[in-house]
Parts: structure tokens; C-alpha cells; sequence
């Protein structure tokens, strides 16, 4: 295996070898062309691509969206970088209205082949409309598949499956885990969407993660170790379609479950997770179902403040010792 | 995908007797299958909501003269006459208005969003704005596979004042892309008048400077007027010259949707436009020309008579199956979210 | 008690009543002057209180919020209609970014009174991008309190109650309830936000119904005290704050929880419910927790099609059969 | 809420000596609280991002000259120098972007959202374009309450590409609001040239003819003619004539944001403006006024002596306490979202 790559890195590499494939696939976005991003996601695309492929747009988020789906509609694959997921509220009816209702609502006539991708989540001190986790945003809309990745390997692949799909997908890149750095895709690499993935194998408890709380997890899962206390993490990857079949598979064996989220708990992604384990799942719990998610405020700039609202290890930990000690 | 192989070569011709008798036949077929869907409206036929483009028949007819099969239509929740123009047929449309499974959209859809893209009408959309960009797309596409296609929006005078017009004629303007931006101005925002609301006189036209682009001021009920400068617009889009803003000027003959009596429209207005009926102005063209009053009628009577069969076929249509509400989501055919 | 009013009327008439009280109340969106609003909503407003109250705006969904809340952080407090909740994907920024966040991140400088009303939920044939129920995309946002009234007297009280809110709240009217009626609000009734109410009492399970689907709860509840079955209804009326507490009481007497949403479950409000049903109320519960909720498909615009994808009583009475029976 | 007494009467006086001395301490306490924090940055004490506006100065300090107390600033990402003009003491400025308990929004801001509103800067705003709207309320309000004041929206050239500029000064103009819409063009939209990106050469002062408003190109470097420009717009606004699109022509210093180096900036190009810096306008007006070189020497030290106890100031500050995360949510002092 060669050497790690970051995050970031996995971004444009994962864009590259699509465009490399398919020359439908173009991208758009402010800064995208030379500058390479503002985070650096699109490095090397416009070098190699050129301006027929790589387009830098105004600042005018309802039309890169609403381009990409005209283009999409008619032989294109646009992966479309909206800068910070909070802009998606900028662009919110493309996303919500039209993009994932077209091919339904025309019974099928068009499809919308077509990435959203957008740097998503906190952690890096940008204050309240710019470190969101929106993911839950995009959950409540039927017709748009939800990719996270948390690792670079997935990033690659599960940007293949992204492009490639006939379905529109939004592709959340976690800020906080751009500088994060781990072992390279192989060549040819997919990673379905709607495929979890167990991080860490446990016999005691689950922790549902997902992006940037898979490492908050598996730190939480770390620290438990050390009580004797066997944490399984799975890496949920995606949201639509959800693997809801790994989650529950993990419980009837674990019989306790943490969920643990970015997003504030009401409206979070989590309720959906708990509500179909409270059903489905209902005979294989032995405890309560613990989310652990940041508070229902906007996000603090301040550190100290943003560690008192959103999750952290300590909060895992926690969460998993009540729900083990049941 | 929805890629289509037709060639779009030149531009529309000058339009000549007969053509102008065939885009009048489509008109009044336009105009009689609004008039079915009013009636089946308030017979209870057809549920939810309509908004019919009595009235604006020149504009769409007009226009799809001018185009190409291959280019690209999107149009608003005001769009059966953009639909039927392209070419899909009234039985289809009736349908779909009255929850029929044989609907343009399977009855998914309904009157807001008929669509008809094998025939390059990329569908109809219910938020107001929203489509801009999407031609907008469409364009760049064309220039991308270098196709020869070029995309038009039509839309309202009260559309000019969301943000998606600004930004779709911006990014149009300066990637140069093959769009038309074509506005119906029927005066009036539902019921409030566009004056009131908008602080240029000619809400799309009047904009255009303020992306660099030409515009043209046209009536809209005269369709050999309109085909000329769609015709205009789509060379110079095809050229390589980009967008072009087209403000066509006419009224509608109903009320904003359903049954809305329009009373806020004062009476001396509602007379003179209905005195520029664009069916009116077509057949006194074709009269000039010397087409006999025999040939109108003749055709006339064809539109009739097809939109009669449209609406005894449509009625006749079987509903859906309610298992179909779970087609058409994902593109494997599946609709499942979840494991 | 005079005679019933509808649910449409009583929007007006509680709007009315706040602008008599206060003359800081003002009122703006597309349509709502001379001609009432499209749902007739804003009924007699403009000849009551004129254009100095009463204002019609453009088709300027972005502007009609974004001016709403600079009125609101200088001293008015407006009442912005946006026509349909669809439209909100239209002004989203302003919902999820702006309105909500700016007192908090100002450090409490500024505060935003105001109400932002739509018309809300489906039932009408107006096909996918004009009958959502988005109440789930407002909860998703921390800042903003949310009402969704079920009867015209809880319409009365409750846009009181809003209108007199020094945070900015989103009022949920829903369009399939315009033409119902019910008692009369009295003079100066409030409901205050974040009170739930027991619209039926029942002992062997609990629904809870927010909205449209309270009438559908109650038909359910009816269909099957037939058989025996005695089913409380909660109608939640908010959803921010949102009143677990009267859930919880109820559930710790029924032990089975119904939850009756229009929304598609994936990221519905009823998975916020479920999953502090699923933690704090863990030992009250003796079955599975049920959702009942649309379908993950943009909602269809044909009768059939919808009922096949929306909440019906037939499928809730499925769900208390199912859980009375487990 | 926010309402505040003061009244607010004629416009602002020519621009005295002495006057512009004053103005020209200010750009240099704003100057310097801006390299401060460039500095502060890379050390480590300030974390997130900052977007200074070091160049900018004479906009800000201009504008504010002109304005009343009473009058209500909106503000972008790039809105420290205006939070210090309209009167932000350069230490809680600072000790916002040190996250400081003292700081400007008890450090829940941060440099992207600096406010003050008793000082009528109603706030920073992090997405681009949505403040524009919210200043048209803030006059809407003003005329609703007949207060006499107006409403200031400071915002950048890539901001004219949004929808919310266009729903913003449509709105200003029909319902002729007490608005300025002031844009810093400083050529570039983050790393893109304007020009890239839109299709007219002054996006902001190009575009007013679309809504009908009256619009002033300034020299956006020199504070007398910002101020001269501002005054006369606040004028026309108080007196009931509607809103003025003001397009300034200046230049960051630093690059877009955090470390950026703005290497895709030609060299001349930021020479050139250097050689237009803001401050040495003022000097130079100044000096040709016969302000002695000592009295600009004192000026700017007395403004090196503010920033330097700023820093010192808002170093020694506490940090916030965690608990505080939980206040200033409701307005009712609760945090709390459900029972
Ligand atoms: C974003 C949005 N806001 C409001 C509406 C409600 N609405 C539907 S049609 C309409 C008036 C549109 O007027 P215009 O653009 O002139 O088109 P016309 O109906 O006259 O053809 C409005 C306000 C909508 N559909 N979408
Ligand atoms: C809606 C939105 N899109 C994108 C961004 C990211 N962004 C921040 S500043 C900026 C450039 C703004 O340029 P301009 O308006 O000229 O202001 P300047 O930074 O030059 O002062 C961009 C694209 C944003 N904050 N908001
Ligand atoms: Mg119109
Ligand atoms: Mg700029």
C-alpha cells in the first residue's frame, strides 16, 4: 500500500478518476477552476481538466444547482460544489423541489444524474452559519441518496458510486476531517451507497456513527476498552438508502445502542435510526436508546463554547457507561 | 439520461400560408382543450388546481415554430400550451389533469408540471423562477456536447422578481450559453398587477442590460411575430452569440387558476385584449393572405373534433394503479430508502 | 357560544385581534392586501387596517423574510406570509440561517418577534411541489419555535401567542384544514406554545397527531373504541417547545405509543418523538413504537396515488391493532 | 427589540479639517486593529477566519460620517472596520475574535458576525447576500415608524450576483425605502476577478437602472468623497425619495481570508493600489488643508496606543464560561426546547 493520503487529497482524487472515465462527468462551483477550492478539494482538476470541464461560477448558488440539474437532464453528470453546506439554504429548492421530484414527478421521464458535493460540519472555528451538519436537511427529502464518508478510502469510492449514479446524490465532505489522513483507495475502487460499515467490532454496546463522529466514536470505544467494555462502531457512510440491516443486526447481538450525531437532536438524523430500532429493533433492546448530538443552538464560535453544545468523547463515554451499567 | 439525436440545423423559415394555417389549428386546439379543462374543472373532473394560457396560445405556438425538435423547452405551472406545442396530444394532457394513469406524467404530476421530453419539453414547474436556471443547464449542456441546441424558459412578468431570474441571466450571460429567456408578460402577479410590484416598465426586457444581454419587446398575440423573433434569438443563440431576453406582451383569458373571476381586471382592459385574441389576429392574417374562411373553419372544426375525442379518450381512461406511486423514484425502478 | 367559524377564518380573525392589540403588527406577503391572500387567509385585514399594514409584495420570498426581520430587530413585529411551505426551500437562508441564529450570535443583542406563516401539508391535489407538510424541516433548526394548530380556536390562541413571542416563530396552517370548523376563539384567548393537548383520553395506547393528522388520529381512536380499544389522542399543537412531558404521562398509562405523521418518516419529526420516547420513556414501554407516517416519494398529485402514499385511518388503525395486540 | 430613540436630523456637514482628522485616526486605529489581528491569527490567539478589511477603511469611516446614530448598519463577513466605525471599541472587536468572554457577541460571533447594536451596526453577516433584505426591513421600519432614520446595506461586488441583491433592491425601490446599498467593489470575489463572473463592468451601479434607482460610481479610497456620496444618498432617503445604489472602488490589502497570500493578483495591479492607499488619500488632503505633519504624527500614534491596550486588553480577557453557551438563545433567557 502506498502512503496515506489526506482527506482533502481523497476529494479531488475521487472527482479525477470519474472525469478520467466518463467524459459527461463536469464540474462547476465558485473558486473551483485554478484556485483548486477554497479547501483545496478540487486541487488539481482545472490542471488536468481544463476550462471545458472545470467552471467557476458567480456567487449564485441557486444557478450552479439549478444548472447542473438542467445539464444533468439532458446527457451531463455535474458534481456541483456548493462551498459550505450551510449555503445549501441558499439553494434549498433545488435541492428539496426540483432535483429529486423531477423524475418522479414526471413519471419518469428524466433522470438527474448528478453530485452535489459541499464541505459540511464544525470544529474549525467558523462560527454559526458556517459549521452546520446539514446531513438531516437532506435526509427529510425523498429523492436525493446521502453520502458521508469519514475515511479518505471511502471518499474515493463512494465519489464513484456518487457520479456514477443515475440518482442525484449529496456528498457531504466533513471540514473536519479534510487534514485527517488514511490509506489510499485501491484503483477501481466503489463503495456502494447504502452500505454501513462496522469500524470496530464489540459484543457489548453499538455506537451508530457517522463522518466526523466515527472518530468520536472509536475514541469512546477506546476508553471503554480499557473498563472491559466491548463497543461495537459502525460507520453508517451513507443516509439514503440507510443500512439500517447492519444496525440491526449489531443490537440483537449488543442489546444497547448509542447514536451519535453532529446535528442538534431534534430534527436530527438520529430519531430516524432510534425510531426504527424502537420498532423494528424493539425486542433486542435491554436499555434506552441514547442519542448523543450537539444542543438545539446555533453553533458558538468559541471553542469552549462549541465543546459545551456539540458531541464529544467525553459525552460518548458517558452515554455508553449509563447504557452498559442499565 | 435524457439525450435526444435530433440535428438542429439554421433557423426557422419565414412562415408561409400553410404554416401559419397549422400553427392557427394549434392554437385553436390549444384554446379548445384549455376551455375542456376549465369545464372538466368544474364539473369536478379534474381535481387540485389549473392555470390556463387562454390567451397566451401565440407565444407557445409561436415560439415551438421556431424551434428545433431537439432543443429544450421549460415552462411553468402555466404550460399546456407549451405542451401541447411541443407536440404532446391534448388526450394525454386531459388525462394526466384528470388522475388518469395515461397522463403525460402517469397522473404524478398533474396540470402544474406536464411534461413531454421526447419531444423536448423538459416539463413545467410550479415554483416560480425555479426553471430559469434549469434552461439555463440545459444551454450549457448543448455548448458542452457542442450540439447546435439551444434551451428557452418561458416564464411570467411576476418571475422577474426572484432571485433565480437574476442568477440564471447572469451565469447565462457570461459562459455565453444558448438560452432564450422568454417572457410571458400577461400583466398581471396572480391578482395584484406587475406595475405594482415591479419598478421598470418592461419587468424582463428592461432587465436585460443588467446582464449585458439584447432584448426584444414583442406581441405575444401575434404568433408570426413571435416565431420571428424566437427564429432571431435561436440564431443568434445557435451562433454562438448567446442569450437573448424576449418580452412578449398578452393577457390571459381566465383568471389566474381555478376559479378565480379575475374581478380585480378592470372590464376596458379585459375587452381590448380579448379584441387582440392571438386566434383573432392569426385568422385575419391568414385572411389578408387569402386563405378562404372555409379553410379556417375547416381547421377549426379539426381542433374541435380532436380535443372532443381528447376528452371522451381521457374520460374513458382507467386511473392508476396505486401501486405506481412507488415507480418512478429511484432509477432502478426500486423505491426503497432503507434495509 | 356563537356560532362555528372556520380554520380559515380564524387565521384572519387572529390576526386581527394582535393587530387592534398592537400596533406594531404588520403584515406582508404576495397577494394578501385587497385581494385576502389566495387561501383568503388575510381576509378582511387590508380594509380593516390598510397599506400602511397590510402589505402586498412581489413574488420575493428571500426579500419578504429578509425584510421581516430587519423590521423585526428595529422595532416592528411583522407577520410574513409565505404562500405555500414549499416555497420555504425558496428563503431557506432566512429560516435556517438568519432569522434563527442572529440573537444568539450576537451574544443576545438583538431579538427577532416575529411570525412566519404558510399554509401548510397536502390533501388538496396540488401536486409535489405544493402540498408538503415541512414541519420537520423547521425543527431542524435551533432558534425557531413552531406552531401547528388543529382547531380554529388553537389557531386564534395560538397566533396570539406568536404574534406576542419575542422569538420568531413558524406558523403552520394547514390548507386541508381551512374549510373545517370549530368553536370560536374567545376574546383574548392564548394558547401558549409548547402546550400539547389531550384531545381524547384513552387508556390502552397513546397516538400522538399534530395538525391534519389530529382529525385522522381521532377517526382511528373512534374506529377502534368499537372494539374496544380506548386510544388517547395528543394533539401537539407546537413542536418547538415541544410538550414530552404530556407524551410522556400518557405513555407511562398506555405503555404503546402511535405516532401519526405527514411527513415521510426519514427525518420526520415523529423520529424526534420516538427516540426520547425510546430513552426517557423506555420502561413505560410494552411494544414496539409505531410511526405512521408518508411515504419516502414526492407526494403524487393524483387522489389514489396520494392516499397510497400519505397517513389514512385505515393505516393507523393497522398500527393500534398491531401494538394493542403485541 | 431593537429600537433606539435618538433622532436623526438633515444631512452630514461638509467634512472639516478637523473633522477629516478625526476620520483619518479612525482609519488608522481600523488599519491597525486589522493588522492586530492579521497577527493575532497567525500566532495562534485568534482561530476560525478572518476577512480583514485593511483598504477598505475609507468606506467604512466615510459612510459612518455621514450617517446618524439613529441610522442602522448591515455588514458582511469582512465587517470589522464598519462594526469600528459606527463605534465598536477596536478591544471588544478584538476580544470577539480571541473568543473572549468580553468580546462583541461574548465570543458567539466571532470576526464573521461583529455587532453592535446599540451603536445602530446591526450585524455581520456570513452568507453572502442575505443582508441586503434585511436592511430593506430595517428601513421598511423606519418608514413604518416615520423615524426618519435610513438603513445601510455594505456589501461586496460578488454579492451582486446573488438573488437576494435583486429581491432586496426591488422590494427598496417600489415600496421607495430609506436604503443605501453601498458595494465595496474590490475586484474580486474571493479568488475570482469580478469580471470573470459577471457581465457588467460595475456590477453594483450597472445594475440600479433594472429597479429603477438612482446609482453614484465613488472613489472608494477617498473618505471625503465616500462621505460626500453617503450624505447626499441619507438625504434623498430621509427625504422620501427611495433608495441609492453606491458602488465603491477600493481594494483589500491582505488576502481574501485567514492566510491567503492572493497570489492571483497581479503585481502592478497591488502596487497600484497601494499607491492609493486610503490612508495616504488622507494624508494628503490633509496635508494640502495644512494639517502640520505633527498633528498626523500625534493622530496616528494616539491610534497605535488604542490598538496596542486593545490587544493587551482583550489578551488579559477570561474566556467565556461553557455555560454561556446556553444563553441568548430564547428571549426569555431559556435555552430549553422541550419538557
Ligand atoms: C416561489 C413562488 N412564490 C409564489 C408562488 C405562487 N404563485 C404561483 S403563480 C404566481 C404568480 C406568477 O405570476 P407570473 O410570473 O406573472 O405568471 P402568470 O401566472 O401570470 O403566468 C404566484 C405568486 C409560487 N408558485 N412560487
Ligand atoms: C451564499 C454564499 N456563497 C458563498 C460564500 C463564500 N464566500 C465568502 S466571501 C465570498 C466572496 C465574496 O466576494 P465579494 O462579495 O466581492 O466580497 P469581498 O470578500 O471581496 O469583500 C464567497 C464566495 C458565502 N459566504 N455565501
Ligand atoms: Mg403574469
Ligand atoms: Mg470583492
Amino acid at each position: 500500500m502506498a502512503d496515506l493520503i489526506t482527506y482533502r487529497e481523497a476529494v479531488a482524487e475521487g472527482i479525477a478518476r470519474e472525469m478520467r472515465r466518463d467524459p459527461a462527468v463536469v464540474c462547476l462551483g465558485e473558486d473551483i477552476g485554478a484556485a483548486g477550492g477554497v479547501f483545496k478539494t478540487a486541487a488539481g482538476l482545472f490542471a488536468e481538466f481544463g476550462p471545458e470541464r472545470v467552471w467557476d461560477t458567480p456567487i449564485s448558488e441557486q444557478a450552479i444547482l439549478g444548472a447542473a440539474m438542467g445539464a444533468a437532464m439532458t446527457g451531463m453528470r455535474p458534481v456541483a460544489e456548493i462551498m459550505f453546506s450551510d449555503f445549501f439554504a441558499c439553494c434549498w429548492d433545488y435541492l428539496a423541489n426540483e432535483i429529486p421530484k423531477v423524475r418522479y414527478m414526471t413519471g419518469g421521464q428524466v433522470t438527474v444524474p448528478l453530485v452535489v458535493r459541499t464541505a459540511n460540519g464544525g470544529g474549525l472555528g467558523f462560527g454559526a452559519q458556517h459549521s452546520q451538519a446539514v446531513e438531516n436537511w437532506a435526509l427529510a427529502i425523498p429523492g436525493l441518496k446521502i453520502a458521508a464518508p469519514a475515511t479518505p478510502a471511502d471518499v474515493v469510492g463512494m465519489m464513484a458510486a456518487a457520479i456514477r449514479s443515475d440518482d442525484p446524490v449529496v456528498f457531504f465532505e466533513h471540514k473536519g476531517l479534510f487534514a485527517s489522513k488514511g490509506a489510499p483507495a485501491p484503483e477501481g475502487h466503489v463503495v456502494p451507497l447504502g452500505q454501513a460499515a462496522v469500524a470496530r467490532e464489540g459484543s457489548d454496546i453499538t455506537l451508530v456513527a457517522l463522518a466526523a463522529t466515527v472518530p468520536l466514536a472509536m475514541a469512546a470505544a477506546e476508553q471503554v476498552a480499557a473498563d472491559g467494555i466491548s463497543a461495537e462502531v459502525i460507520d453508517l457512510r451513507s443516509l439514503i438508502p440507510l443500512d439500517m440491516a447492519t444496525v440491526l443486526g449489531s443490537i440483537a447481538r449488543t442489546s444497547r445502542l448509542v447514536i451519535v450525531e453532529e446535528n442538534p437532536y431534534q430534527g436530527g438524523w438520529g430519531g430516524t435510526v432510534a425510531s426504527i430500532v424502537a420498532d423494528d429493533g424493539f425486542e433486542s433492546l435491554d436499555a434506552p436508546v441514547q442519542r448523543v448530538t450537539a444542543a438545539c443552538v446555533p453553533l458558538p464560535f468559541a471553542d469552549v463554547l462549541e465543546q459545551a453544545v456539540i458531541p464529544t468523547t467525553d459525552k460518548v463515554v458517558a452515554a455508553i457507561r449509563r447504557l452498559t451499567s442499565y | 439520461m435524457t439525450v435526444r439525436e435530433e440535428e438542429n440545423a439554421g433557423t426557422a423559415p419565414a412562415i408561409g400560408r400553410d404554416e401559419l394555417l397549422t400553427l392557427y389549428e394549434q392554437m385553436e386546439v390549444i384554446r379548445r382543450t384549455e376551455k375542456a379543462a376549465h369545464d372538466l374543472f368544474l364539473s369536478g373532473l379534474v381535481k387540485g388546481t389549473t392555470h390556463l394560457a387562454a390567451g397566451h396560445e401565440a407565444v407557445a405556438v409561436g415560439a415551438s415554430a421556431a424551434l428545433q425538435p431537439g432543443d429544450y423547452v421549460f415552462a411553468t405551472y402555466r404550460g399546456h400550451h407549451h405542451a401541447i406545442a411541443r407536440g404532446a396530444a391534448p388526450a394525454e394532457c386531459l388525462a394526466e389533469l384528470m388522475s388518469k394513469g395515461t397522463g403525460l406524467c402517469k397522473a404524478k404530476g398533474g396540470s402544474m408540471h406536464l411534461t413531454k421530453a421526447s419531444a423536448g419539453m423538459l416539463g413545467s414547474y410550479a415554483i416560480v423562477g425555479a426553471h430559469l436556471p434549469m434552461a439555463v443547464g440545459a444551454a450549457w449542456s448543448a455548448k458542452l456536447r457542442d450540439s447546435g441546441e439551444v434551451a428557452v424558459a418561458f416564464f411570467g412578468d411576476g418571475a422577474t422578481n426572484i432571485g433565480a431570474f437574476h442568477e440564471a441571466l447572469n451565469l447565462a450571460a457570461i459562459w455565453s450559453l444558448p438560452v432564450l429567456f422568454v417572457c410571458e408578460n400577461n400583466l398581471y402577479m396572480e391578482y395584484t398587477p406587475i406595475g405594482a410590484v415591479t419598478p421598470v416598465g418592461r419587468p424582463a426586457a428592461d432587465r436585460a442590460p443588467a446582464y449585458g444581454l439584447p432584448a426584444e419587446v414583442v406581441d405575444g398575440n401575434d404568433v408570426v411575430l413571435v416565431a420571428e423573433a424566437v427564429a432571431r434569438a435561436a440564431a443568434r443563440a445557435r451562433a454562438g452569440a448567446g442569450p437573448t431576453v424576449l418580452e412578449t406582451l398578452t393577457y390571459r383569458h381566465f383568471g389566474h387558476s381555478r376559479t378565480d373571476p379575475a374581478k380585480y381586471r378592470p372590464a376596458e382592459e379585459l375587452q381590448q385584449w380579448l379584441q387582440r385574441d392571438p386566434l383573432n389576429l392569426a385568422r385575419q392574417r391568414l385572411t389578408s393572405a387569402g386563405v378562404p374562411e372555409a379553410a379556417l373553419t375547416a381547421a377549426a372544426d379539426r381542433a374541435a373534433a380532436v380535443v372532443a375525442a381528447a376528452v371522451e379518450e381521457a374520460k374513458a381512461a382507467p386511473p392508476p394503479d396505486p401501486e405506481d406511486a412507488f415507480t418512478d423514484m429511484w432509477a432502478d425502478g426500486g423505491s426503497a430508502w432503507r434495509t
